[in-house]
């Protein structure tokens, strides 16, 4: 569906958060959901992108505005970072399986890493806006740098305790988010927690790891390769545990991206 | 068929997937993705990746299997209106003959497209690549079954029209064309291959001028009704492969980057037509004008 | 050779058309517009066409002729300092035997590329898609310098890498892929051809999977260094094909787009080298890493 | 060469002007020269596109501006129509053979198609700016709709005598250049005319024939499919009269585009 451009701002040197109006977007989605983005027309980037959905908000005239926080690496991010505002672009979605919340009290740890921030900082909205009252929130973020530390506010506003590191030291304590999480699950009641993990394979995979060390269940949102988006390419596999003879996958883009961590034979 | 715009195989899933996005009645006819006798698992990732004005794929033929195939995805494909084009990969000449039989004789298949060119399974080239394994293969599934045969061809030869050729006699009743062309892509960061499989077959825009170039050449060397295929994303590129000889074409890769993609080529088709005076789009097929010169 | 980038038969001219842009100086080889034995007035118009990522051409191998060239464009490029690598293409196995040994006779030339794979005049595919015809052209020449010989190969075969077998056998030293793939478009409106020559030859990004693979299996065919070219635009893009196996690698069509292409790539290699801790490009050459799966 | 865009108007329904900052570029052209445009990196539009010199104007605090003028056809200029100010793009030049004048007073017939106006436009000032006081201007402008005629204000400008024709008659006589064109040239001095002429390949030809009858000298702005731009693919060739058997071919960039009438072969 084509959108139009409705801010494209730098939220740090690397980092910019982009708001997309488009009208016939549903305008509520689950955190972990994301869309598909890309040139109209035959561009370049040839394929669509995705995104987590940060937000999805009304903005000055426009009733939906689709929001995400992206980083500029490749192609299709330099690309987004040069649209003005007004410029057309397309969008695809709501796709995935969001992050899964128990009906009922709970307490959740959430562990963001660089760009795995937008999905978590979603969660932490959507679970203090829940109807019950008493879920408690602990969020660990990390990053290269301070630079790197998205969503604070969304944290802090959602009431979470916030643990920050870095890994050169620049904001909160210097290490990898591992090295904080691992002794705050030291705790007898850790099987009563439930786990929130987006970020980069490696850390998905240290967390899955004290996980299932520690016990603690754990939803993951992961990336893959995709050129659809909704399971028509079969391109997004994700190697799954099975019982069976050789590999077995599952696609990223439409039975995940949030998958337990379990199901994930981490690499 | 109610126009010549198809679904290219593999990129349309089981139509299933595109159901939320696409009024599937309105496609000329529907190509599923490739089956195989046993399920398959697929080829470990990264399966796909982004190249200059296409992608490459490795997804290496992950499916249900036959059985659950018919069990699961044709009850739902039988109710859709577009004759149903059913695509199966056999790693023998028996294989390709037993799914032949066992698919012919389901209700519901309007024809069967033969996948003897899929470049990321191993062996599933050879089939392709080779006039006496292509025309064998066609051959056998030609004993099993009436229902017009599709066999599919690799444009990774060097004489597509000596395979085409080979098909014909072996009793196909159209052909399509092209399936993708192998590449390699490399991150120079990590100095390893971008697809898991190494090697993956190369799709979208990228290819068009190569697919439009043998669908000229192979409706120029046999009788039957050629399947153009290879880059299509709008109706101008759909329009290329007609006027080059092309009885029908598929939408492949499009589909990922538009579920609707397939619909607005049709549209597109009417809009030239009637902007032409063109009264049926099959007017348009093979009517490649070169232009004679004196001096050549 | 002080760096591995060369530039693409072609396309680079007799490299003074790049005088006023670039240090030709800098280059690490120049690789000229194809020479046959008479001049040769090219085809008729239009004979370049964009494609999605890449253009069509059918120049024809429009030149001077071996003659004129020696008169006419050696004097100049034999001052320049990078080594000379002079392009030939003949209509027979003589043809080919001849033109290498006149021009191996000329002083300043520093290695002959054979091409055998021109797609874009009649016959001129013929030798590089038959592993015998590419093998006799080669030994015909082969007897006749002592220069290097570099065969160019086609990429429009089922098996590239029996031909650089082929060629191999017959003595080359290196062997330099990919041509351009054959393509065609068509221009919906008139319903003719892009190309005067209806088909011509696709280069660009958009073929530059396809050259990767075949020169990665190539280059593990064949002992011979492997000169790797299809749609290199950047350093980034040098550094797939030399991953991949390539020894050196040519810049083609980007120099269309910018004549200082080739000097930009050898500049982003030294970057690449630098960022890297490399002391040696060299080292970079086949270095592709293939993950083993224990499941696969 | 990196060039910015310091303006991008629209000066007709299908017709824009472009202004490109190029610090670079020479501030020096003659009429017909042209430069080669596309967008950085590897773009869409894949090949960079031709356009004639219309200008090369100081403008605000850019010292050297390219202006061209152009129309939204395809994909090139599709993409130029979508340019902002200050964004970049890619420009190469000048290239080609220009317009040629006589080293003395002349009486010139300017005849311009469609988007052929540019390099006329810019001959016309060139021929008013010149030392010569009694050269004389008289212009031809053809178009299919009134929306097609450019120029007339430069043509003024530089003191022509301006006669226009549409295909529907919406400005200026109703038909073709030529037939305004004809009746013109149907003079005892003709000969001591010199036409310059650019516009679509149907307009040249006739303008070609008309030359060749009435005997009055013609240069033509001609194009063609162009990679290059500098002699180096060989791709734009145009085929020339020549003695001996089979064709003979000239570039239209290098040898061109402006050619004597007389030379090309016209089909
Ligand atoms: C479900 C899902 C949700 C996602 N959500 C987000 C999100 O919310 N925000 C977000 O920014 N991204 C998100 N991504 C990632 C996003 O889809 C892109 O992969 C990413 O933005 C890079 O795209 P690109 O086109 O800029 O890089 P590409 O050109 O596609 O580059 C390909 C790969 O190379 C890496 N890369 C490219 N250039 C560089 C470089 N210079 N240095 C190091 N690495 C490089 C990229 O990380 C990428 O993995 C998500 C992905 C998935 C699957
Ligand atoms: C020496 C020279 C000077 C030139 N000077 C100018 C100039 O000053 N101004 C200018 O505007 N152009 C000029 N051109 C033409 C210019 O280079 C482009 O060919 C033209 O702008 C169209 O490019 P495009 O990318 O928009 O269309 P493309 O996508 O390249 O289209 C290719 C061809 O199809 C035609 N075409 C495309 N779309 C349509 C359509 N929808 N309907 C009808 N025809 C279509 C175009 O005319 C073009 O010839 C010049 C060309 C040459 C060789
Ligand atoms: C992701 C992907 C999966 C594919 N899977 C199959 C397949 O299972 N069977 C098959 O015959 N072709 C398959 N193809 C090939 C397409 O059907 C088509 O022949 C090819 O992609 C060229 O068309 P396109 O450029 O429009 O995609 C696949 C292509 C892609 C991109
Ligand atoms: C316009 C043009 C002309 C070419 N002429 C020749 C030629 O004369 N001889 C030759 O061996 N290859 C010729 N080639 C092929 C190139 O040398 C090169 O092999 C091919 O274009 C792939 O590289 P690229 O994608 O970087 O252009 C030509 C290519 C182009 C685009
Ligand atoms: S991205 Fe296409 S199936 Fe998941
Ligand atoms: S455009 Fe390349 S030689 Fe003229």
């Amino acid at each position: 569906m084509r959108a139009g451009v409705a801010f494209n701002r730098s939220i740090s040197p690397a980092y910019r958060h982009l708001g997309l109006a488009a009208p016939g977007f549903p305008p509520a989605f689950r955190a972990g959901e994301f869309v598909m983005i890309r040139p109209t027309g035959v561009g370049d980037p040839f394929l669509p992108r995705a995104f987590s959905i940060y937000r999805i908000s009304r903005h000055g005239d426009f009733p939906v505005v689709v929001e995400i926080l992206y980083k500029v690496l490749g192609k299709g991010t330099q690309y987004l970072s040069r649209m003005n505002v007004g410029q057309e672009i397309e969008i695809l979605g709501p796709f995935g399986k969001a992050f899964s919340l128990p009906d009922g009290p709970m307490q959740a740890v959430l562990v963001a890493g660089g760009i795995g921030v937008p999905p978590i900082a979603a969660l932490a909205a959507q679970i203090r806006n829940s109807k019950f009252e008493s879920r408690k929130l602990e969020v660990f973020v990390g990053g290269k740098t301070a630079e790197d530390i998205l969503g604070l506010k969304d944290f802090e506003e959602a009431g979470a305790g916030v643990h920050i590191t870095t890994e050169d030291g620049s904001l909160g304590s210097r290490g990898l988010v591992t090295d904080l999480l691992r002794p705050f699950l030291l705790r007898p009641d850790a099987s009563r927690l439930t786990m929130y993990a987006c970020g980069p394979p490696g850390m998905l995979a240290a967390v899955a790891r004290l996980a299932e060390e520690l016990t603690v269940p754990c939803q993951v949102s992961v990336e893959a390769n995709m050129a659809c988006g909704f399971g028509a390419c079969m391109g997004c596999a994700i190697e799954v545990r099975a019982e069976g003879a050789g590999p077995s996958y599952r696609l990223v883009c439409r039975d995940g991206p949030v998958f337990d961590s379990r199901e994930i034979v981490w690499r | 068929m109610r126009n010549p715009v198809l679904t290219a195989s593999g990129t349309f899933g089981y139509a299933e997937e595109f159901e939320p996005y696409v009024d599937l009645n309105r496609l000329g006819a529907l190509v599923v993705k490739t089956i195989t006798r046993l399920p398959r698992a697929g080829n470990p990732p990264p399966r796909v990746v982004e190249t200059p004005a296409g992608m490459l794929n490795a997804i290496g033929l992950q499916n249900v299997g036959i059985e659950a195939f018919i069990r699961d995805k044709l009850p739902y494909l039988r109710r859709l209106e577009p004759p149903l084009i059913v695509n199966v990969a056999g790693e023998s000449v028996e294989d390709f003959r037993d799914l032949t039989k066992r698919i012919g004789d389901q209700a519901g298949v309007a024809g069967i497209e033969l996948n003897i060119s899929c470049p990321n399974v191993a062996g599933g080239l050879d089939f392709s690549t080779d006039p006496n394994l292509a025309y064998r293969v066609v051959k056998a599934a030609r004993e099993a079954t009436q229902l017009p045969l599709i066999p599919k061809l690799s444009p990774n030869v060097t004489d597509i029209a000596a395979i085409a050729r080979a098909v014909a006699d072996a009793g196909a009743d159209a052909v399509s064309l092209i399936n993708t062309l192998v590449g390699m892509a490399v991150d120079v960061r990590t100095r390893r291959p971008k697809i898991g499989n190494v090697t993956g077959g190369l799709s979208g825009p990228a290819i068009r001028p190569v697919a439009v170039r043998m669908v000229w050449q192979v409706a120029r060397a046999v009788r039957l009704p050629v399947i153009g295929m290879g880059g299509i994303v709008t109706a101008e590129d759909a329009l290329e492969f007609l006027i080059a000889g092309a009885t029908a074409v598929a939408v492949g890769t499009a589909n990922f980057l538009d579920p609707t993609a397939a619909v607005k080529v049709i549209e597109g088709l009417e809009r030239y037509c009637a902007a032409n005076g063109i009264l049926d789009i099959r007017q348009v097929i093979g009517s490649l004008e070169i232009p004679r010169r004196s001096d050549q």
